[in-house]
Order: structure tokens, then sequence, then C-alpha cells
């Protein structure tokens, strides 16, 4: 036992410690500003100017809201499960917080002469971590939909759970083309692979566009937001919901928003690296530290266009029916997928057999 | 269903095409309707801060006339209550005594004039009924307030500012155009 | 040929041998008046008739005249042929303590909410009708308020003190 | 510690297989306040009922307490979104039992107004039609531009939403300059907007999908249901009040009627839309006409029956005459002849209609508005029949159900 | 004839401190110190400019609370243009149109359902005292009802008067102590309402 103490690197917990809280941190604190984003990009788009009277240009919008989500009553409603109905948001907000630990979010820092890498786990299994944890999400809307006790929670639950399942689909098929040409299942190793410049939705267009559009269906947002489709359920699973636990439903689809462009950044855009710069040179001329400041600055950019396209989209275009809903899951982008895969694996044979095109 | 006039023209409702049942380019181009409009001027008016100017005519809260002297114009004669689709209007006349004549145009007079703003429905009978130049509405909005006792507006606070004695708030009252 | 209201009368006239009565053109629309009896038959007449083919109900209501004893209530009906654009109105008369009217929900489904809506106001029992229950009113309602004698005012109101209205 | 039960399930609720969903009256997708009791099997819906009545403010038994100038107000507030047309349906009723012509230039300054109140109610349905199926940002677009058009109103008359505009015989006053200026600027920048719109949804896919084959109802249904208005033109019957029985001098206009085919959503929406586009070529026309009037003529806004037309105030000051004809008019004491008189206009949702039954008292003996909504909100329950949820809320916005209309 | 003036320069303007009686500071709480009135202070910043509405629409204000939503009006600005139709989630409770008595106990549920601290907003004058419907159908204020915070008058008021009324609220709720809603008088209020 004391052996086993002694043996583990101290100094790489702790900087895992360290980075976890950061990232947690972070994604929280972009999370609460997605909010914000989401409501100036609303306003821009609409020809408003959106909140500026909390501080200058409104920036303390989203504190103001999350200081009176804590500060409000919490109902629970006479006839729901009680444990259950505190169960769901916890949940989403615990699967939403989890999927950021395989995400690489910049190269190697050097400090306290430790090699640190921006990545809380470099687990070889990245991408399915990611899928478990992802589909684990559904629970949070179905939980939290079913607890309510409410017609219009529950229908918001069903189309949830079953959106979120069929979509899931499509994305695995999807990925697997471009797992066919990476042979890794890790994070890392796909950025690593992509530091030429050479994105891999560049190879994967289709797959690239199959994954936008089920990432959109996961996260919930329109033209894939029938589970809380306002005009017509109310806002769906999360209806009965009020303050922090409210909170809690909104901000897990901030944060689910702001990891999976993280994820779609990472496996189809380069995750951290600078485009059209090559980086180790760059990190050779400039120092390992500045190259990591700029990759992760660069992730950022990166997420940050893929957040206003989210919202720029759900800004512009109208809300499926749930019947189509589930025939452009099952009966385009799955065909479509596995069509990708198809013609990927048939090219990359054909390259593998020494033909050049 | 025959036409019944010659007058009908039927509404363009084609079928789809490919490029339609692909979504993305109607899509795209709608998205680029939505990014343009980022970079438009913003119509929004920053109401405490910056106010529209009303239409001369607009119809907002009441109020009472005074003539160059003045004297109020309001001879209770009870058009503008009996006009009044709301009901809102109160009034209680009253003969002039003498030595008031600085005060009052005619004989009879409005004692008490009360509107009630919150059943006031801003429909400008009143100032159409008045046969005596003496009720008008006015381009301020009335202002919200916690209690309904406060909105029964009377005398105090409908007649327009004394021109003589209280020249500067008559000023104000006035307000010039354009500015 | 143009229907013209010199036709619709002669028409109804010599389907309905002397049982209508004050045939009337105020402002150009052909009215008259029928037994309460036959408000279907004509009804039907004036929908399915070759050159009348009035087959579409532009209105229904009620008007209650108090002085009139046992005609109190009229159910006022317009119609109109949208082909040939001739509009006619007619009326029965009931009396107010059995105010027993046929439906015509079966000609025109659009009287539906109509009769509905008259049977909440003035309390006129269409017989036969699907649904007769009040529409717009709630339903402990135990008077039909659009009959003169009840007053437009809530009578229960005690906030009329008149503070409140800048009476006090 | 009493029991603690999740869901309490009613007797006999295990052996259905439905289940009753209430959709209202507070429920966003219900403008205004109405309830549907949809009966639904997954998200299919196998029957609906719908109760009204939940603003309803006995407008006719108020009417008959009021002199005839008194209810206008009241008519604004019918159909909320195109007051106007209700004001001048009902100033047309009495010009008609009173029988006073107006001038041609009343006319046109009528037509104007009624088309820019049409134009305004078809863009709040057809937007709003856009903001329940999802896109919010159009509406937000179109509204800068019904906003214009309160602008409008405003200049006319003072308010914006319940206009209480015009009069028995003309208007209060002529229109201002400002007033023509704005109208000028909508004629010249609406039509770009109004493009965008359309091209934000007409062929949109996803928004096709959803509209198209819901909600739709054939020309004998319809007729039957006593659809009128864009309704009733979506499903392919070309009956317009405007053409049919003219009034207001509409018969010097030339515009077209906007026909659909199958009565569906789609063709609601397009209907409405073309709708826009002629009333536009209304306006157009009508403003030309009326820049033709020149020197005194331009001056006319009301006709000449000092009956019942308020006099000009400077004459009430200085004039017995005048005075007195004042008081008359105020007072409600101007004759009116007995008589009955069925009126009416082509209502933003349809024919909206005047029963105005006089005995010769200032107030009238029984005033009966046939109102479009209530009339064709009966056909909903079949129109949703077997569709889908979010289609039972596209529809219920595309037939443009206004509460105070349907309640009265 | 003009007008004499353009201006009314005598309107009661709401006077929020003499309104002290809404906010009420708790009594019996001696020893409120520091900390607590500044978290007062704070959680009051951070309502007021965080309030969510409910819009009770039901009539003809109803479009003019489309028009204060959007471009040209923008409530946004204040924070609040997250609109909930679900009462749980909203601190302000809008009636904005007339209330008919068939809809009364509705207003009633509906305020009953949304979570404290809530406030409630009359807009119109139906809401507020019935407007020209006096008649038999319609409620003549919802204040018979519900309590009310702020009154909007005007048929329909202009978004104008609506974000008046808005920030008339906004004031109330960033002077309202955190403890108000504990309080005596604010249980006797429910009570006259027979709120529990």
């Amino acid at each position: 036992m004391h052996s086993l103490l002694l043996s583990a690197d101290w100094g790489l917990i702790i900087e895992k410690m360290v980075l976890v809280a950061i990232i947690i941190g972070v994604s929280l604190f972009v999370a609460m500003y997605e909010t914000y984003a989401e409501r100036k990009v609303a306003a821009f788009i609409q020809d408003r100017h959106g909140p500026n009277r909390a501080g200058p240009f409104g920036i303390f919008q989203p504190l103001a809201d999350g200081l009176k989500l804590f500060s409000k009553e919490e109902i629970v409603p006479n006839h729901s499960n009680k444990f259950l109905f505190v169960l769901g948001p916890g949940l989403a907000m615990l699967t939403a917080m989890m999927t950021s630990a395989v995400v690489p979010w910049g190269g190697h820092i050097h400090a306290f002469g430790r090699d640190i890498s921006l990545q809380i786990a470099d687990v070889n299994i990245g991408i399915l971590y990611i899928f478990g944890v992802v589909s684990m999400g559904v629970y949070g809307v179905m939980i939290g939909g079913w607890a309510s006790n409410n017609k219009f929670s529950l229908l918001a639950a069903i189309r949830g759970a079953s959106q979120i399942i069929s979509y899931e689909l499509a994305m695995g098929l999807s990925l697997i083309a471009l797992l066919m040409m990476t042979g890794t299942l890790s994070m890392h190793e796909i950025v690593q692979q992509q530091m030429d410049g050479r994105y891999y939705v560049l190879y994967q267009p289709l797959g690239f566009l199959i994954f936008l559009v089920c990432a959109f269906a996961e996260c919930n947002r329109t033209p894939f937001d029938l589970s809380e489709a306002e005009s017509e359920l109310n806002f769906g699973y999360h209806q009965e919901y009020s303050s922090m636990k409210l909170g809690f439903y909104l901000f897990a689809e901030y944060v689910n928003m702001f990891i999976s462009s993280a994820v779609m950044a990472t496996i189809f855009w380069g995750g951290y690296d600078i485009p059209f710069v090559n980086d180790s040179s760059f990190g050779l001329n400039h120092g390992a530290n500045l190259l990591a400041i700029l990759q992760v600055l660069c992730f950022f950019a990166k997420i940050g266009i893929f957040v206003f396209f989210f919202m720029w989209v759900r800004w512009t275009v109208p809300r499926f029916r749930y019947d189509q809903l589930m025939k452009l899951g099952w009966k385009t982008l799955i065909p479509l997928a596995i069509l990708n895969m198809l013609v990927t694996g048939f090219l990359i044979l054909l390259r593998q057999n020494h033909w050049h095109f | 269903m025959q036409a019944l006039t010659s007058r009908a023209k039927v509404v363009g409702r084609k079928p789809m095409t490919f490029l339609e049942k692909l979504y993305i380019p109607v899509i795209a181009k709608a998205m680029g309707i939505t990014f343009g409009h980022i970079f438009k001027k913003k119509p929004t008016v920053s109401y405490p801060e910056q106010r529209r100017t009303f239409s001369p005519v607009f119809r907002g809260v009441q109020v009472l006339n005074r003539d160059e002297e003045g004297r109020e114009r309001c001879t209770a004669c009870g058009l503008c209550a009996v006009a009044c689709p709301a009901e809102a209007i109160t009034m209680e006349a009253a003969e002039r005594l003498p030595g008031e004549e600085d005060l009052y145009k005619e004989e009879k007079y409005a004692a008490r004039y009360e509107i009630n703003m919150l059943r006031c429905i801003f429909c400008g009978l009143c100032e159409e009924a008045c046969p005596k130049d003496a009720v008008y509405l006015s381009e301020t909005l009335v202002p919200s307030n916690f209690n309904r006792e406060s909105f029964v507006y009377g005398k105090k606070e409908l007649l327009i500012p004394h021109p003589l004695k209280e020249p500067e708030a008559y000023a104000r009252a006035r307000g010039e155009r354009g500015s | 040929m143009v229907l013209t209201n010199e036709t619709v009368k002669e028409r109804l006239l010599k389907h309905f041998e002397g049982q209508l009565g004050r045939f009337e053109e105020p402002f150009g629309m052909l009215s008259f008046e029928a037994p309460k009896e036959l408000n279907l038959k004509i009804m039907q007449f004036l929908y399915d008739d070759e050159e009348l083919r009035f087959q579409f109900l532009t209105d229904l209501t009620a008007v209650h005249y108090p002085h009139q004893p046992g005609r109190e209530l009229a159910i006022v009906y317009h119609l109109h042929n949208l082909k040939d654009n001739v509009r006619i109105r007619f009326r029965i008369y009931t009396s107010i303590e059995k105010p027993d009217v046929f439906t015509v929900t079966k000609l025109y489904a659009a009287a539906n909410w109509m009769e509905r809506e008259t049977y909440d106001f003035f309390g006129v029992n269409f017989i036969g009708h699907p649904n007769l229950k009040r529409i717009l009113n709630v339903d402990e309602m135990d008077y039909f308020p659009l009959r003169k004698e009840y007053p437009l005012e809530d009578q229960t109101r005690t906030d009329k003190d008149d503070e409140m209205f800048g009476r006090g | 510690m009493q029991e603690q039960h999740h869901i309490k399930l009613p007797e006999g609720s295990i052996e259905k297989s439905t289940t009753t969903l209430n959709l209202g009256p507070t429920h966003p997708a219900t403008h205004g306040v109405f309830q549907n009791i949809l009966e639904l099997d997954g998200e299919r819906i196998v029957s609906a009922e719908q109760t009204i009545g939940y603003i309803h403010r006995a407008f006719e038994k108020i009417a008959e307490r009021r002199p005839l100038y008194q209810i206008t107000p009241l008519t604004d507030r019918l159909n909320y979104c195109s007051s106007p047309i209700n004001n001048m349906g009902w100033h047309l009723t009495c010009e008609k039992l009173l029988n006073v012509k107006t001038p041609k230039r009343v006319d046109y300054l009528r037509i104007i107004i009624m088309e820019l109140a049409r134009i305004s109610d078809h863009l709040v349905c057809n937007s709003v039609v856009g903001v329940d199926s999802g896109a919010y940002t159009g509406f937000l677009y179109v509204m800068q531009y019904r906003e214009l058009i309160y602008e409008i109103y405003e200049e006319v008359c003072g308010s914006r939403l319940t206009t209480n505009m015009g009069r028995i015989g003309g208007f209060e006053r002529n229109f201002s300059n400002a007033a023509f200026e704005k109208l000028e600027r909508f004629q010249a920048e609406y039509p770009a907007v109004l493009k965008e719109f359309e091209n934000l949804f007409n062929r949109n896919r996803i928004f096709m999908d959803r509209t198209m084959g819901t909600g739709g109802i054939g020309p004998e249904r319809a007729l039957n249901y006593g659809f009128t208005g864009p309704n009733l033109r979506a499903a392919g019957v070309d009956y317009d009040v405007r053409v049919h029985s003219p009034y207001s001098s509409y018969e010097d206009f030339d515009f077209n009627i906007p026909v659909g085919k199958t009565g569906d959503n789609y063709d609601r929406f397009l209907v409405r839309n073309q709708e826009m586009w002629e009333s536009l070529k209304i306006i157009d026309q009508a403003y030309r006409k009326v820049k033709e009037f020149k020197g005194v003529e331009a001056e006319i806004f009301h006709a000449d029956a000092p009956e019942y037309f308020l006099p000009d105030k400077n004459d009430v000051y200085t004039k017995m005459e005048a005075l007195i004809w004042h008081f008359k008019i105020v007072m409600g004491e101007t004759e009116i002849p007995p008589g009955e008189v069925y009126q009416s206009v082509e209502g933003a949702n349809g024919e909206l209609g005047f029963y105005f039954i006089s005995d010769g008292g200032r107030a009238p003996y029984r005033l009966h508005f046939r109102r479009p909504c209530f009339i064709y909100y009966q056909a909903y329950s079949e129109l949703t029949k077997g569709s889908m949820l979010s289609d039972a809320v596209l529809t219920m916005s595309s037939l443009n159900l206004i509460a105070g209309e349907m309640d009265a | 004839m003009a007008r004499p003036v353009r201006f009314n320069v005598h309107t009661n303007p709401a006077n929020t401190k003499d309104h002290i009686s809404m906010t009420d500071m708790p009594d019996g709480y001696p020893g409120e110190g520091f900390f607590a009135t500044k978290l007062s202070d704070v959680v009051g910043l951070a309502r007021k400019n965080s309030l969510w509405p409910l819009p009770f629409a039901t009539s003809c204000c109803g479009i003019e609370f489309m028009a204060t939503m959007a471009s040209h009006y923008d409530l946004a600005r204040f924070g609040a243009e997250r609109l909930g139709f679900s009462p749980r989630q909203c601190d302000l409770l809008m009636v904005i149109g007339t209330i008919a008595k068939k809809m009364g106990p509705i207003v009633k549920q509906v305020y009953l359902q949304m979570a404290e601290p809530r406030w409630v907003m009359a807009v119109g004058a139906c809401a507020s005292s019935g407007g020209i419907f006096d008649s038999y159908s319609v409620l003549q204020g919802i204040d018979q009802i519900i309590p009310v915070d702020v009154y909007v008058p005007g048929c329909p008021p202009r978004p104008e008067g609506i974000l008046d009324g808005f920030m008339r609220i906004q004031d109330l709720v960033g002077m309202e102590s955190v403890r108000r809603r504990n309080g005596e008088r604010y249980r006797e209020l429910m009570g006259s309402y027979g709120i529990k």
C-alpha cells in the first residue's frame, strides 16, 4: 500500500487535478458566456441590440441569470418522483461535463520542469468514450421528462430519447469512415495526424456533414430541438423545473454545444493545429509554451466558429417534425453514412494496393 | 369547384426541385440572409434614453386647456364624459363666484375633473367632443404605477401650466417640434 | 341567366304557397319571414334547388323583441349564393317560453357554433343539435345574457364603489 | 407517512390507448386564448375538441348601450391585428343605414388604410407560422415593417393598434404629409423585405415538409364550414367580398384573387403572401388616384353629412348652428332611421359582417358581428384529425385565429 | 384647432420610495448586518436584470407586446427575452389583455404555479381595471384575484408604456429584500387573496 502511494506520480495527479479544475471551470465559463453570446447573436441577426443593461454591453447578464436562478424557489411538483426529479438535471450536467476529459485542448506546456499535456486523459479509445458518455446524456432528458409527471414533458422526453438514439447511430457510422483513415480512436493521435494542415474534413466532407447534422440533433438545437420546442411542447422536458435545476438543464445544453464543437474541431478540423503554420517548426523557433498558448487559442477560435454556427442555424431554420426527423435520420443520414463508409473503404483498399489517383 | 370570378390566380405551388430536396442550398441562402442582417443598422430605439417623436395627433394623456390669460376653459358641460366609451371621466360643475374671473373663463367651471387613466382607452373621443377647446390629448404617455389610486388624474395633473405664472413649465409643456 | 331577388321570391312563393310573408328588400337584400316549423325545409329547398343554390350560410343569429308576445325571439339567417352573388335573409319567430327551433347543422357545418352561440346568448333551443351547450360563457351561467331584460354590467360586482372609477 | 404515487391514473385509463392533452388556454401556440383538448395516439391526433370563450367580452351587449360613434373603439378590438378594416367596416355599415355617400377621395384613403391593415395582419399571421415552426427571425424582420404601418396609422389617427380611425362619412382629419411620406417609404422598402421573407421560407424544404399536406380542407367542406377569406381561397374558391360586393370603390381597382389548390397550411401561407403583393398593388393604385386630387379636392376627407359628421372645431367655437350639431352628434341624438342592414367587408380573416338592426334609437337595437374566426375555427377538429401534434400547432397559426374576434 | 401644448408635464410618475410597503424590509431581524444587506442588493441587482417574463397574452395588448419584443423596442435589452410559457421558470407574470371571468381561475392557477419570488404586471386597461369592457363577462381588474405590482395604463399601452412598466418592476425588484417573501406582511397580502 505504502509503496503504491509512493510510487504514484504525485506530480501527474496534481497536474491532472489542476487541469480538470481548469477545464471544468473553463467549460462552465464558456457555457455561461455562450448563453450571452446566443442572446447577442440572436439579437444581431434579428436587428436588435440584445441584452445591454447589465454591465457594459450586458456582459454581466449571465451572472445575473445565474444568481437569479440560485435565489429562486425550488419547486418539486406534488406528484413527481422526487429522487428522479432531482437526478435528471444532475445527470444532464454530469454527462455534459464528463465529455471534456478526452479532448486535447492543446499541445504540451513546459512548466515546473514537467512536460504537461493539455489533455486530461489521452485514452486510446477517446472517441468511444465520448460516444459512451454522450449517450448517457439522453437519460437526463428522459428522467427529467418522466419525473415531471407532465404530459408535455413526457412527450418531450420520448421525442428526445428517440431522436438522440437514432442520431447517434448515424453519427457513429459517419465516424467509422474517418476512423478507417486514422486507424486510431485516440483524439490526440487524430489531431497529430492532421498537424500538417491536411484536415480530415477535406477527405471526409460527407462524413463531416453527417456528423455536423447529428451534432445538432444530439445537442437538441434547432432544427432538431423537438424535445423543447417551445411552440409545441412549451419547453418540453424541463417545463416543470424551476431555479437552478432549470439552470442545469439550460447549462447542460450549452456545455454540450461547446463540447460537440470541440469534438468536431478536433476530429475534422485539426484540433489545436494552427492553420497555415507549421506547428513544430514554430515551436522550435518560439518556444513550446508560446506555441501551446497559441494552439489553445486557435482551438478555441475553431470552437467559437462552430458555436457561432450552431447559433446562426438556430436563428435561421424552422424545426423538423417528429416523423420527418426520424425519416431524415434513418432513411437519409444512415444510408449516406454507410455509403460514405463503403466508398472510403474502397478507396483505402485501392490505395493500399498502390493505385494512384 | 368552378371559378366564381375571372380574377383568380393560382399561387405558385411548384413541387420541390432536386436542389431544394437537398435542404442545404436553400438553408445556405437563408443563412446568407440572416448573416447579412448582422451588419445592418439596427432600428432599435433604446427607450428610456432615446424616445421616438410621436405624431402631432398622438393620443396620450389628456390635458385641460387654459386660455391665453391662464383661465380654465372647461365649463363642465359633460360632453366628454358622455362621449367616453370607457366611462372614465367624472366631473363636478360649479358656478363661478365673483372675483374668480381670472381663474375660469365661463360662468360655470369644473370644480372637479377626474379621468381614470386605467379605464381610459385613449380613443380621443373626448377631445373631439369638447365644444369649448378645453380638453386635448397630449404626446405624453401615462407612466405606469404601483397602485390604482395614482391613476385617477385630477385637475392638478391635467391642467396645463399657467402660461403667465409658470412660463417655464408652460414652455416645457409646449415643447418645440423637431427638438 | 342572372339570379335576381324577384326570381328568388317567385320560386319561394311557388314552392311554399302562402306560407311565407313580409317580403322586403331593405338595402337590396331580399328578406322574408317564415313560420318556424319551416326553417329547415326552406333551407333545404334553398340549398338544393338547381337555380337558387344558396349553399353558403353567412350568418345566423337571434334578436330579442320583448314587446311581441309569442314572437319574442327572432332567429335570423343570412344565406349567400356565391355563384350568382345573391344574398338573402330570412327570419323566424318563436316564443320565449318554448324557444324550440330545428337545427340546420345537418345542412351547414358552419351552423354548429353559430347555433351554440345563439343558444348561449338567447337560449334558443335548437332541436337536433349535436352538442348544444354554452360556448362563450361559463357553463354554470344560469341566464341568457343578451336577452334585453338582463343588464350589461355585472351585478354581483362589489368594486363599483367608485374609488376605482374615479368617482369616489 | 402517506404513500407517494408517481402518477395517479384515473379509472379505466390503463385500458385506454390514447392520451388526452390539453393544448391551451395558455399555450404559446394559442395566440390569444382558447383551448384544444387533443386526444393523442402517440403523436398523432385522434380527435380534437375546442373550447373558446376565454376572452368573451360581450361586444354585442355593450353595443346595445352605445351611440354609433362609440362602437368604433369596440370594433377595434375584434380583430386587433387589422383594426382599421373593422373600423371602416363599421362606418360603411352606418353609412349604408344612414344613407351617407362618401366622396371618392375618402374611399381611396380608406382603401389605402384597409390594405395596409390587411398587410399587417397577414404579416403577423405568416410570420407567426414561421415562429411556430421554429424560425423566429423572419418574424422580427417583417415586424419592423409592421411598425412602419403603425407609424402611418399614428400619423393619421394618433394611435397604433386600436386605431378608432375614421368617422361616419370619412376621417377625423385629412392625412398629413408625414403620413404620405411614410406611406411612400413603406411602398419603397417593403417589397424587398417581403421578398426576403419569402426567400427564408417559401422554398425551404423543412418548412415545406412541415406545412404541405397538413391541415388541408377541400372547397366543398370549406364552404360548408363557412370559411371565407384567405382560408377559403387557399382551398381554391375565389370568393372575395372586395370583388363580389364591392364597397368603398373597390370596383375601381385591378387586382387578382390568389387561390390555392389543396387548402393546406402551405397554401394558406402562400395565399397570404400573395395577398400582400396584391395589397401592395392596390395601395399603389389608390395612392396614385389620391394624388390626382388637386386643390380643394385634395382637402376632402369626409362626406358632406352635417347630421353625422362632427363639424369643424373652429365652427363649433364660433357658430351656433355648428355647436348645435356638435351637441346633437355627441349626445347621440341625431336621427337614425329604423331598419336592418347587413354590410360585410373583406376583413383580413375573411368576411367580416355587421348585422345592424336599428329601431330609431340612439344605440343599435341589436348589432351582430359575423366574425370569420369564430365560424371557421369549428373546422379545426376536422382539419387536425390524423395529423401530428406539431401540425396541429401550425394549423392553428396558419388559420390565423384571433381570440378577440372569435370570442367577441 | 391645434393642441395648446404637446406634453402633459404633471403626470403622476411612479414613486418607488413612497411605495416601500411593497418591498418592505423585514422587521424582526435586528441583527441584519452588513453582509445581509449587501447580499440583498446583489441579489436584487441580479434579479432585476434577469426577469424572465411569462406573457399571459390574451388579446390586443399581446400584439403590442410582440412589438415590444421586436426589433424596434427590444425588451431583450433588459435581459428579458427569454420568454417562458412555463410558469415554473418565470419571474414576472405579465397579464396582457382582457381577463374574462372564465379565464380568471386560470390566471390564478398560473400565478400559483410560479416559483417565488414572482411579480405581476397588469398590462393594459383591461387587465388593470376592465377598461371599456364593463360587462357581465369581464373581470374588472385582475387585482381581484392576484396581487398586482405594477399597472400599465393604455389600451393597449404603447411599447414605451410596457417598457416603462417593466422598468418600474425592475425598480421594485432591485429594492426588494431577500427576506420579504418570508415576511409577515407578505403572508398577509397573500392571505387576502386566499393563497397560502
